[in-house]
């Protein structure tokens, strides 16, 4: 499966929580062991390629720590308004 | 001694305001005055966690101090926070797990201790605590460790009573790398 | 073919860039972006007065990009009042917890309602009391261990839980009051649909409006951020059922 | 415009209209629910926030978020609903915004009853709400000085982000007296900096009186012990009659300093020099004049409607230059001419030093007096 | 009993079950939490009744409410709780029925914070409720003091029918000291005459705060200021400390005053003459002998957490025999042993007269402080 | 045929021969006179505590011949519930007004019924604040005339009227919650019932009991004391409907 | 028809509302507009001596002015219990 | 006249506080300063409702007297509270309809009027205070026939400017009935 999502978590934000690791549905995310953020948690990042951007992850983060992004067809390449 | 004050701080969780207790305990039970004193609130979420022990022969005044005689800091931000404070001549101990640099001021007594580690390696990762504590006895013996074995068997917690051998082991440990390391 | 980048989802930006003091995994977080998401769907940032409550919340005005006020425990609801009747045009909302809202604050989010103020209210149901260090709050289920309620909280001697949607839907000035949760992404969607429900009806004067948020306190439930999930919706959705529990029917044809 | 009779509580809401008030919130309680009432009448004529509260809790708390629009807002209210408003008071005194209460006392503790009074003098003067905070408090003696007091207030609270007590008895918000009304004020279209309007073009505006740092609320309480400082400079007023050449001076404010006057007129006429000192600022206290008087004076009389409490700050004054004696009436009872008239004359006659606390000797008089034979 | 390492709050809640208290109602706050918190593990097991109320209003007329039977009932809260609590504390004071009511004192005004403070005495000492009432107020300075003043509490409360406040600071309420609980005391089977208790071969009791003719609200009122009469002649506390041949005298209680006494240590070793006067009751306040000393040093200095509320008691006593200096430290902060030692040398070395209001140095030097360089 | 003179009607024993300061034809005076008649018959004279309210009926104490307290306004059921949990073998009421009970009291009286507080409350709704000369209460109808509502209750401004009886009834720790009417004798009689049922409700330990009563004030509607019956019933019930919102089954056998 | 009732009004206590004149089924109560109470009241009073003993008056005065008694044959003369 | 004190006391209903109301307004448009205070307070339901007014050329210090100078007693309980209290050389007017005895004090003037019946008589019970206030008028015209008339005229609510004559009846026949009784 090709590349159509990605996401990015803020090591400003992140507090290591979980929460969308256990949510994602496609699996892909874990807390990172080795890597402390400057407030001293364990972030969340992305493990594998086959996110689909399908952005539950970002409604699940209480701490508004992930930006979640998807490849489009040019047709509808129009900015989602945010 | 007339009165000595004692700092121990760190994350919250780490067990420094238990550790205080300890301290307190093993001090009242030795017939020292004593006061504990918590930074507390949890309206105060995050930072730091410390507490303040007094120790004394006599009638204590004021719980606090500006500058702490002793100073156990099992993190960066209270070798940060204490560094500066403390009383010329006082004992610096430091976590050196957790704090990557090293003591600054000369007019002090300080000891590089990798706490966290020598818990772990002894299997229970919450005795950094103790391990620093350990060292204390060795360093600043106004209470030996004979003394605080004591005061911890007859105040821990009956849930915990179980953890004792090796809470004896973190503390030993602790005293143990004191004495080797001498202080610097 | 060509694919570009679409984004998913950022951050609001009605929120802050301020780190939050709220524990890991507490949904004061999630509930926060969902109202900062609404307001930013409406363009009503610049127009929004947030009254934050006493409680683990109280610091809401740090993390929310816009005008905020601090009220006294449990008087937000009046405080709220006070601003929107000598500034109608602003768009006013309370957050609170049940602590502040269900317990010390009963007489001003009853009043509040009762007079149909034209406020929104978000009302975060933990069933504890988080910043004071886990108390029983007048939501605690039954049975469930607080620092003041050491044995479990009995019913005989401390009361029954409080159900604030169901009280508030009895008072004929209410024009929205809703019981959602924030468990799951699903429920978290359908949360934020109530949110926005909630300003709409604001917006076009219908009354006071609630969203009663099932909401997670996993400090002082003593459990991890994901258990906590789980304790919201197998332990509390029973007590408190989600629902509509009173809704204007001129709400009815809005789609959100 | 001409002098109308006017009933004080009327009057003095009619005087907070034309002052712009913008917001009014309250709940009944007499002797001061006319103020009220007049609210009620008046405010949605004029397109004006009225809101009668289910609690003064309540109240103060709509006047709190109001006031942090920027507008001019305020309560009246009564003894009891003064207590239940000292925790908000004490947050906006915390939150620096300008507020205006009004408190027509009546006679306490508790439910009391609902004759005039000057017992809250402690809660209203040494802030009868937790923390370090300093009211501005106004006692005016008239319903024209009350009337004026009020506009006076809005623009204290205003100068100095202040709570601002209008305090006064029931006999001033029941009683009518010829006085005179100011034209309206315009309200003023802008905002001021501070206040929370919807942050469209501008950083947002955060009112608070939390300071988790205790650093930082000690800043902050320097701050408003410093402003307290400017008005101590700038604000204190007091009336004086007959002190001229007294050689006794009356301290009194509010209803029993205007009936001290009349005593004062009735003991003049008997040869005895005896003069008013009456405080309009009950805080600031108008302490360096009634420094200066009781280094004037041979004998201090103060008159209170209660046990006593203003006699403190002037006993601080004072510092022990000059005998200071004490009448009051408690518990609803205004004194009359004639009662005061004889403690000018016991004064007068009377050089012996006074021992310990003043109000010993005035407790067993009192008690033989309303003891044997009542009112 | 042996002496146990025990925590300020939970200490208190236990001494108060020593003495007997049948009734807890409380509402969570910190930093008094802990107090409600051993109350709820305590007291369903002992079959004596603990309600956590739906807010401090509720929770002072719960305890309004219990006392009026007899039993002996409490509540404790921190600042912001207690202004809440105004109105019921002022309606039990005027019903005359015997109330412990404790405060841990926290930083303000409003929100402000949970660090220790003595920002509440002009609340409490001076009666923040509305009306003419008289509360008795103990200021404990060690965990040991403070639960023996809860036994007293209760003793001086019912002996006066009063208000009884014990008032420490968050440092009190959350600070380990070694200390001696008492044994149980038992509790009494007889109510008392004026209880409420089902008017079963009696007539009925009625227990009421208003007397609606000031007449007899006046009798009343006269009837609490002669029983505060009685308790200002038998019941003044006070402890003394270095004061025989101290030049200087700081006058503190509390914290404070604890904080000062290691001060007087050091200052002591350098050879300075400074001796210290803790008032225990602050209502009543220690006025005789405080009179006496003033009489005896050279300087008063008084140190309090607050902007220098006590400091008016002291003036009003003192009566300008010799200067007095202050200083406080507010918002929540501790004045630390060394600061004061300062301020002891400055006081000892100074011999300038002090100028007008006692703060005005103190708060330039404060400023200096704080802004620059902080904490 | 030979007779004997039997009483039909006599001054019950719980009222103290006290004149009351109630104006002529005010309802206040029914509703002393049924809580009276019930403690009689059911023997609680000597165990009884009542808790008088702020309001009209502040002196109720002088006319009940049994031990009262007088409670802060709208505190009377915190005063009970201090009162019943050191003393749960007396028998406890509180007797309140609609400003004391629905507007500044509107916390405690929630809280007392969700903690299932064992004590009974009577609760005067009479639109109006009484003693303080007629200003709206909570419960003034829409469009009434008040001191404080000079041109009719202006739902807009004002609110609605607050219906205590639902609103106690949505809480778990209610065991008796119903509405009854003073306007003439067949409901007098049915309130008599309910006041008997509260009570019943206390004395077996089935928790919260409110009846709330529909009560004349002639005086400051401005009518005549017949003319205000009227008003209760072709006014107030169609507003106020009359009632059963919540009766514990166990009452449901009891003949009174 | 023989007397089968009839009511005494307690001075004391009636206020002159007429509440009990209008409530009376039988129509035999008038406010006494000759006599004033102590307090000043125009008090209640019966005018006809047809009083059944229905006690509806007693169940409508709100001061609980009236007594009410009835003759019985004397086969149920035990006194009610009051 | 440097200061005059009137009360005018009676039962709720009777009009006392607008009488003196009438007289207040009077006096103010008159150049004189006045007061006036009720007794106040729906929370005293039941007993006397009663006013003071207070009449002078110079400021007023308390709007409260104990013994005033002139006392309209318009029922039985204000006649037996007032007759005591009243200054000597004080003027009592009685309401003789509703006060079955006779004034013992010697030291002042009485007049005794049946001010109800009087009233009853021009048609409008309701206004037996107006009869008294022309009594005084008659008795201690420190305010006139005329200025009352006028005042009355000036300030009567425009919903009752319809009885103003009937009023001014009232006001003439008290006049007169104090001219031709002459003073006790
Ligand atoms: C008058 C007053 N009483 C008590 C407190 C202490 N207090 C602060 S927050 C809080 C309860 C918070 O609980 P909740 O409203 O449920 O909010 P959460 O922290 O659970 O989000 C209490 C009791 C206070 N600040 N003020
Ligand atoms: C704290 C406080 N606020 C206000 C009052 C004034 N007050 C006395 S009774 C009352 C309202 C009475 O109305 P209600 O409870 O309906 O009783 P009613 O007189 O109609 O029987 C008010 C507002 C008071 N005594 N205390
Ligand atoms: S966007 Fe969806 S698939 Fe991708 S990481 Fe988030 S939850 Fe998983
Ligand atoms: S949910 Fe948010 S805060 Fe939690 S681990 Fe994931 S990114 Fe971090
Ligand atoms: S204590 Fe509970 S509610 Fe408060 S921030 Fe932590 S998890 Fe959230
Ligand atoms: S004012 Fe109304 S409620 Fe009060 S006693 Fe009179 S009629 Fe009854
Ligand atoms: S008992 Fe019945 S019939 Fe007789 S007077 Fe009374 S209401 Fe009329
Ligand atoms: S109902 Fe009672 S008070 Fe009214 S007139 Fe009849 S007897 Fe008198
Ligand atoms: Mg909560
Ligand atoms: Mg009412």
């Amino acid at each position: 499966m090709p590349i159509n999502g990605w996401i990015e978590v803020d090591d400003h934000h992140c507090k290591g929580c979980g929460l969308c690791v256990e949510a994602c549905p496609q699996d892909v995310l874990e807390l990172n062991m080795e890597r402390l953020t400057p407030r001293g948690y364990h972030p969340a990042q992305m493990i594998e390629e086959t996110c689909s951007g399908c952005g539950i992850c970002a409604v699940v983060c209480p701490d508004a720590a992930i930006s979640v992004y998807r490849e489009k067809p040019q047709r509808q390449a129009k900015r989602a308004r945010r | 001694m007339k009165e000595t004050s004692i700092i121990i701080s760190g994350f919250g969780g780490q067990g420094t305001l238990f550790a205080g207790q300890v301290l307190a305990y093993t001090a009242m039970d030795n017939g020292l005055e004593v006061t504990w004193i918590p930074s507390y609130g949890p309206e105060m979420r995050g930072g730091t966690a410390h507490c303040t022990v007094i120790v004394s022969e006599e009638r204590i005044g004021s719980p606090l101090v500006g500058s702490p005689d002793i100073v156990l800091a099992l993190n960066l931000p209270s070798v940060d926070k204490y560094e500066t404070l403390m009383s010329s001549r006082g004992t610096l101990i430091a976590n050196s797990s957790l704090v990557n640099r090293e003591i600054e001021r000369g007019d002090i007594t300080s000891l590089l201790i990798p706490a966290n580690k020598i818990a772990e390696e002894i299997g229970m990762s919450r005795l950094a605590n103790m391990i620093m504590v350990g060292a204390m006895t060795k360093l600043r013996p106004i209470l030996t460790l004979e003394m605080v074995k004591t005061g911890l068997e007859e105040h821990i917690p009956e849930r915990h009573r179980k953890t004792l051998p090796i809470n004896f082991e973190a503390i030993d440990k602790g005293y143990a790398f004191a004495e080797e390391a001498g202080a610097s | 073919m060509n694919t570009t980048t679409q984004v998913v989802y950022e951050r609001p930006e009605s929120l802050t860039g301020t780190h939050t003091h709220y524990c890991p995994g507490c949904t004061h977080g999630t509930a926060h972006r969902l109202i900062a998401e609404v307001i930013d769907e409406m363009g009503l940032r610049e127009n929004s007065i947030g009254v934050a409550p006493v409680g683990c919340s109280v610091f809401a005005y740090n993390y929310f990009n816009m005008d905020f006020v601090e009220a006294a425990h449990g008087r937000a609801p009046a405080m709220a009042t006070g601003i929107k009747r000598v500034s109608p045009e602003n768009t006013v909302f309370t957050y609170q917890g049940d602590g502040d809202l269900a317990s010390i604050g009963m007489a001003e989010i009853m009043h509040a309602s009762a007079r149909g103020e034209n406020i929104t209210v978000i009302f975060i149901n933990n069933a504890i009391y988080g910043m004071t260090g886990g108390q029983m709050a007048p939501t605690t289920l039954p049975g469930m261990k607080t620092t003041s309620s050491p044995y479990g909280r009995d019913v005989e001697l401390a009361g029954f839980p409080i159900k604030m949607a169901e009280l508030l839907s009895v008072m004929d000035g209410s024009g929205y009051i809703v019981r959602r949760s924030l468990h799951d992404a699903k429920h978290i969607r359908q949360a934020k649909k109530a949110v926005r429900l909630a300003f709409e009806t604001q917006q076009r004067g219908l009354g006071f409006s609630m969203v009663e948020l099932l909401s997670s306190c996993p400090t002082n439930w003593g459990i991890s951020p994901q258990e906590a999930l789980g304790f919201i919706s197998e332990r509390m959705i029973p007590v408190f059922p989600l629902g509509d529990y009173k809704v204007n029917p001129e709400l009815k044809s809005i789609r959100v | 415009m001409a002098k109308e009779l006017l009933k004080g509580n009327e009057a003095f809401a009619e005087a907070a209209i034309r002052a712009g008030v913008e917001g009014f919130f309250g709940y009944p309680i007499t002797p001061s629910t006319e103020f009220l009432e007049h609210m009620a009448r008046r405010m949605p004529k004029l397109g004006r926030a009225f809101v009668q509260a289910e609690s003064e809790v309540a109240a103060i708390n709509m006047v709190y978020g109001a006031a942090c629009t920027g507008k001019r807002v305020m309560t009246a209210s009564s003894s009891p609903g003064l207590s239940l408003m000292m925790e908000g008071i004490s947050y906006i005194a915390g939150t620096e915004i300008p507020v205006v209460v009004v408190n027509v006392m009546r006679g306490g503790p508790g439910l009391g009853n609902i004759a005039p009074s000057q017992g809250d003098y402690y809660q209203m003067v040494k802030g009868g709400g937790h923390g370090d905070y300093f009211p501005i408090v106004l006692a005016p003696a008239s319903v024209q000085e009350a009337i004026d007091s009020i506009a006076l207030a809005f623009d204290l609270a205003e100068k100095y982000r202040s709570v601002v007590h209008v305090i006064v008895d029931g006999n001033m918000g029941q009683m009518m007296e010829p006085a005179e009304l100011p034209p309206m004020r315009e309200i003023p279209t802008e905002s001021p900096p501070w206040a929370v309007t919807g942050a469209k073009g501008r950083n947002p505006n955060i009112l608070t009186s939390i300071y988790i740092d205790p650093v930082d609320e000690e800043v902050t309480d320097l701050r408003l012990l410093k402003r307290w400082k400017e008005v101590e400079k700038n604000e204190v007023r007091y009336e004086e009659y007959e002190l001229e050449d007294a050689k006794i001076a009356i301290v009194a404010f509010g209803t029993s300093a205007r009936v001290a006057s009349s005593a004062i007129h009735d003991a003049r006429e008997e040869g005895i020099k005896v003069g008013l000192f009456r405080p309009v600022t009950l805080a600031p206290y108008p302490q360096k004049r009634l420094d200066e008087i009781a280094q004037q004076v041979e004998r201090i009389l103060v008159i209170e409607m209660n046990s006593g409490m203003m006699l403190d700050d002037v006993q601080r004054v004072v510092q022990g230059r000059v005998p200071i004696e004490f009448y009051g009436r408690m518990g609803g009872i205004t004194p009359l001419p004639g009662e005061i008239l004889e403690e000018i004359r016991r004064v007068a006659a009377n050089e012996d030093e006074v021992e310990g606390d003043p109000r010993n000797e005035w407790m067993t008089r009192l008690e033989k007096k309303i003891m044997g034979g009542g009112e």
